[in-house]
């Protein structure tokens, strides 16, 4: 005991050797466990099928509590049907994106360029407080009945691993993704060097004028507590107080 | 509608205007002055002060309708410097929040097919804490911060404006290096799939050059200990310069890929809606930006005289290279001071002098960083993405100062 | 005696050796994938995982008698970065701890006679916050910091051999600034005495020149929020290189004048007992040291094969500019890694690789800062200082890696 | 409102006269209330006088329950008197600080060299548990009592403000303090520029062999709790079990 070794100085190969024993390689099993994901070329989607009318009967009894009967709910989230037309099936774009088209919310139907996006979803998190319970038939099923309320699948449609992409062709939005921006960290998506965006360095007399465009009104401002309550004790300022009593 | 409580109307400890013999808080000594205090270790753990409860993390109420897909705010207004502190960081959610086993937990690399990798590989916190790791300070800030306020002025204070923002002390392994010891195959494997172990198994793809480059971490500490469970305990992804939601909590799985994996938040969420209709899909960095955290909305100035204004400052392509700082809405700025250290894609705090004359004044402030990119005002921005974007808001805000001493929430 | 647990004897979570189809924790999926979590906020101010309860700050057993005239020692040994998390600072209290309500608090600045400054000034808490602030990151460690290990190896953890030691960033004024309001006569007050509010109303003397170069801050702010109460909420002195006795907590007064003020705790404990049985009075500076964290006493490696060596490194005088690591005991270094930001005054974290062939081995590190001062052995030390001082032990610290995997605290 | 001031680039004059109106003039009476410091000049010690008899009964009923009758306890702190004789009386240094004096404690009499220092702190701090409740002759009484326990003052002697530098004078330990050191940060006490210590930058061979000095002995390893529980349940280590099971 007490005599001290030399292990000075390991060569970057030694180093290598010894982290490499560190981890195990991942069996078979385990990873199809946890592989689930699905791509949009549908790389990983399991084999399957399910019905609209299958469907339905999942949906009603595991979904519609939270996002309604016809998936129009915003009780828990924003609506999943609605606003999609047969046109923009046809275009892969949808028109009431577009500025002033008076839709109330963006529905995921309105936005999802790519089916994969919704079965990968569905299957890894949904029901909401029961995730990874669905069988993949069942993902199959009430994906498709989810499209059969957006009117894109009909009714008697049967949704499986051979004719997904057939039904991919069908979304909406397919074509309302782009990626020429410049937020992407990297080269791998193309996108643009030059950011979009680009302020000014002015420092004197930048504008004529200035005026106020917006103000935030005195419901909102009173609509978040007491203000009062959420700044500190001490300091240059307290809060503002927007109690009942305060803007009575 | 509500009367404003002026500078006037707030109880204010204030250590002016003494009158007679003196300030009674002085000549009749306190308690503690007299008296024998609490023990070491009383809190083998310990927490803030009781009068520092008004400072907490809070939801904006009619934002989100379920508290297990949510998010709470930070109370920039009142924080000090850099560092977060970790039980005021700002929390979002998408299936609640765990505290998760890391005896159990383990980490998966594997490849979208067999050809990415010369080994699927599984590592447990044991493992992984043994390799090789770095500490590095990074914000994170949510994709959706200042998002309310893209059609206009919307919310209170700078808590719900910009609360979805906080900074820390990461540490943790270099993904790189854990790529390396599965022999990923770096050419064809272009993308990863990060994917959490919650409800939602959060996914979301991080491109291949950021991880190249050596900045993404395979993160457990967090300001000194371990992350906290909203924060992923016992491993997240962290992701500097980039949206918070990539930051995945509670780790899992590394896929290695050869093209981006379309999830459910990056192609139903997190998509930024543009004018003409399409959205921009995989926009991940948070751009220059910048915010005056005091004086801020729904503070109230109880004097007038010298006033410190300070802010925050931030960017996801590098450091913060400088500040301006206007008091009269952005008709004339001036240099803010910078508190050092200033770190890359890290939170800067600013400084800048104010002598309040009691007359209205609108703040600003506006960063530049160290690529040359300046943070925009709303005109400039909405000239590009419109108002219906949802998230990258980098705007300049403003806070409008009354002469009754109430700060407001503006735009100009 | 004791019969030491080898590494075979700890169930560890290790992923390796994985038989069958493979890990339950991955097969089986856990609840918390298949399941809702917690809504945000359920903590409005939150907390570290209950599975790291363990890391707590502790008292020493027999080194003192009474809790509030008593040391908490941080938990060095899980510590990552340089960040020390605000719930496990390191206390050390004289008279028991306080949480003072700071709207009631003041800052008194007097001199000692009326010539040494042009107005005697009370400061209230919302005053002092109005002013121009900075933050600092800096380490604090107490004199007496690993005195029990001056004579020989005492304790059996790095908590305790060096647990008197934390690090934040800190917000406040700088106290130079505080006096030029005054009006102090800088060529006749050479010397400030800071006085603490509690009941032992602790008071050191200060050098001017260190307030001179703007170090000393009057600081409210600890890692972004308030100090905590058992730091000294709502003020406290930062004296940065200097021993923690000196940041006065609960700062009340500061008074300037041309004379040292020979405090209790400058006269009677933080002396330092030298070999000719003076002793040293108002030893300040802490210098150059640092100590490996991991592995430290009182752990056992789990495996052979990869681990990393890492640890804190500190100067009173500035920055560290380098750190070395032994595995022999001394005979033989090799520099360690740096992990950035190094700053002056600061921890600055170090990494080296090892690979443990399952031979005994003795860690060491050895700091040397940017004035050239190296950390001394304990021969170096007592060769100058003998082993009475209590305070201001420097030596390289040396951990024992039995061949069983359990690690000693050692001399040699 | 809405319209927006010029308040840019305020002066340094003009920011120096707004920061001069933050803070107000302390007054006389609350100065009086919070410098209590005296100096080792008796800077600041008020005026007042006690006996060592006076200081017996005080001690007797608000110290002795903590320092012991004769101050010699160390039941909450280390001894207040003992270790010191008439001859360091003498010399002002105390022989039993040298090595070897084989003196158990170094009580506070043994290191104290200005009696200020006594004064300030049990005016300020003691009784421990009502700190600043003793009275200016209070403090003198039993300052003088604590000293008479020393055998530094005869059991007839009165302590005032104006016999207490005879006093100073006969402290033990007056001349056993040094400035002459490197660990002050600035020049105000002379000392020397140079740090006594120096470490060695030596990278290789540093020393022939390597002998454990010190070993920790496992009653000490044993003595703080169970380390296994002061660990982290993951890592690269756990805590060795130190819990009577263990250590059986
Ligand atoms: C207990 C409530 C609940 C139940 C039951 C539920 N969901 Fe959901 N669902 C939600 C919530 C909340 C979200 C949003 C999650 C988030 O924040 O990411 C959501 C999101 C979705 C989305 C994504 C929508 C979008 O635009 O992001 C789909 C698709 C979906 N659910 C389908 C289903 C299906 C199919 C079922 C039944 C098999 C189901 N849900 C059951 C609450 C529920
Ligand atoms: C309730 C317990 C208690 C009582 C009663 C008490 N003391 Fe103390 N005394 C202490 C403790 C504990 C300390 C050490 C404080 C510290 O940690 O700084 C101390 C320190 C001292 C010291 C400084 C000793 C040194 O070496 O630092 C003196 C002198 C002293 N007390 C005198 C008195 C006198 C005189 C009285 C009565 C008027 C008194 N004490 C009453 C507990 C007590
Ligand atoms: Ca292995
Ligand atoms: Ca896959
Ligand atoms: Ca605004
Ligand atoms: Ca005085
Ligand atoms: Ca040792
Ligand atoms: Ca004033
Ligand atoms: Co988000
Ligand atoms: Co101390």
């Amino acid at each position: 005991q007490g005599t001290a070794g030399q292990k000075m100085a390991e060569s970057s190969a030694g180093k290598r050797a010894a982290l490499m024993r560190l981890g195990r390689t991942a069996t078979p099993a385990e990873i199809k466990a946890w592989d689930i994901d699905v791509r949009p070329d549908f790389k990983g989607l399991p084999k399957g099928r399910g019905s609209v009318q299958q469907g339905e009967v999942l949906w009603e009894a595991q979904c519609a509590s939270c996002h309604g009967t016809f998936a129009e709910s915003s009780d828990v989230f924003t609506p999943i049907a609605g606003g999609v037309t047969p046109q923009d099936m046809k275009n892969g774009r949808v028109d009431s994106l577009m500025p002033g088209a008076n839709q109330p919310n963006r529905t995921t139907l309105m936005k999802v360029s790519t089916l994969s996006t919704l079965w990968d979803y569905i299957h890894r998190a949904m029901p909401w407080n029961a995730p990874k319970s669905l069988s993949a038939d069942d993902v199959y099923a009430v994906t498709a009945y989810i499209l059969n309320l957006g009117n894109i699948l009909p009714a008697d449609f049967t949704l499986s691993d051979s004719n997904i992409r057939e039904v991919q062709a069908r979304l909406p939005n397919r074509n309302g993704m782009s990626t020429a921006h410049a937020l992407w960290p990297g080269k791998e998506l193309g996108g643009i060097a030059k950011p979009d965006v680009q302020g000014s360095a002015c420092m004197s007399n930048c504008r004529a004028e200035v005026v106020i465009k917006s103000f935030l009104p005195d419901y909102a401002r009173n609509a978040h507590g007491n203000l009062a309550d959420q700044s500190r004790l001490v300091g240059p300022s307290r809060g503002i107080r927007t109690d009942s009593q305060a803007i009575a | 509608a509500a009367a404003a409580a002026g500078a006037g109307a707030v109880a204010a400890g204030q250590a002016t205007a003494q009158e007679g013999a003196g300030d009674p808080n002085i000549l009749n000594l306190p308690a503690h002055s007299k008296g024998l205090g609490q023990p070491v270790a009383a809190r083998p753990y310990g927490l803030p002060s009781e009068f520092e409860k008004n400072l907490q993390r809070r939801e904006s109420p009619g934002l989100t309708r379920v508290g297990q897909g949510s998010v709470s705010f930070c109370p920039l207004q009142g924080l000090f410097g850099i560092i977060t502190p970790s039980g005021l960081h700002f929390e979002r959610h998408h299936q609640g929040w765990w505290d998760i086993d890391p005896g159990k937990h383990r980490l998966m690399v594997n490849g979208s097919d067999a050809s990415m990798l010369k080994r699927p590989m599984v590592f447990s916190m044991d493992e992984l804490m043994r390799m090789p790791h770095v500490s590095r300070m990074h914000f994170i800030e949510c994709g959706a911060n200042t998002g309310m306020e893209w059609g206009n002025a919307a919310v209170p204070t700078v808590q719900y404006t910009h609360g979805m923002l906080s900074c820390s002390e990461f540490t943790g392994v270099p993904l790189r290096a854990i790529l390396e010891l599965c022999g990923v195959d770096f050419k064809r494997a272009r993308f990863i799939l990060a994917e959490g172990a919650d409800g939602s198994s959060m996914t979301r793809t991080i491109p291949m050059s950021l991880i190249m480059s050596g900045e993404v971490l395979v993160a457990y500490g967090q300001n000194g200990e371990m992350l906290r469970p909203e924060n992923g305990y016992p491993l997240r992804l962290v992701v500097p310069g980039v949206q918070g939601v990539s930051w995945v909590k509670y780790l899992r799985r590394i896929e290695v890929g050869d093209m981006p994996y379309g999830t459910k938040d990056e192609t139903i969420h997190y998509v930024d809606l543009m004018p003409d209709g399409t959205h921009r899909q995989y926009t991940s960095i948070q751009e220059v930006k910048s915010v005056v955290t005091s004086p801020s909305g729904g503070q109230v100035l109880l004097q007038k005289g010298f006033h410190n204004i300070t802010g925050l400052a931030w960017s996801g392509r590098g450091r913060i290279r400088r500040v301006d700082v206007s008091t009269d809405g952005g008709r004339n700025w001036r240099p803010a001071r910078l508190e050092g250290p200033v770190l890359a894609k890290c939170l800067t705090r600013f400084n800048a002098d104010f002598v309040w004359d009691g007359q209205a004044a609108i703040f600003q402030s506006r960063a530049v960083d160290e690529t040359g990119q300046i943070q925009p005002t709303y005109a400039d921005l909405r000239k590009v993405r419109a108002s219906r974007s949802i998230y990258h808001n980098n705007a300049i805000q403003s806070w409008s100062l009354e002469e009754n001493g109430e700060v407001k929430n503006v735009q100009v």
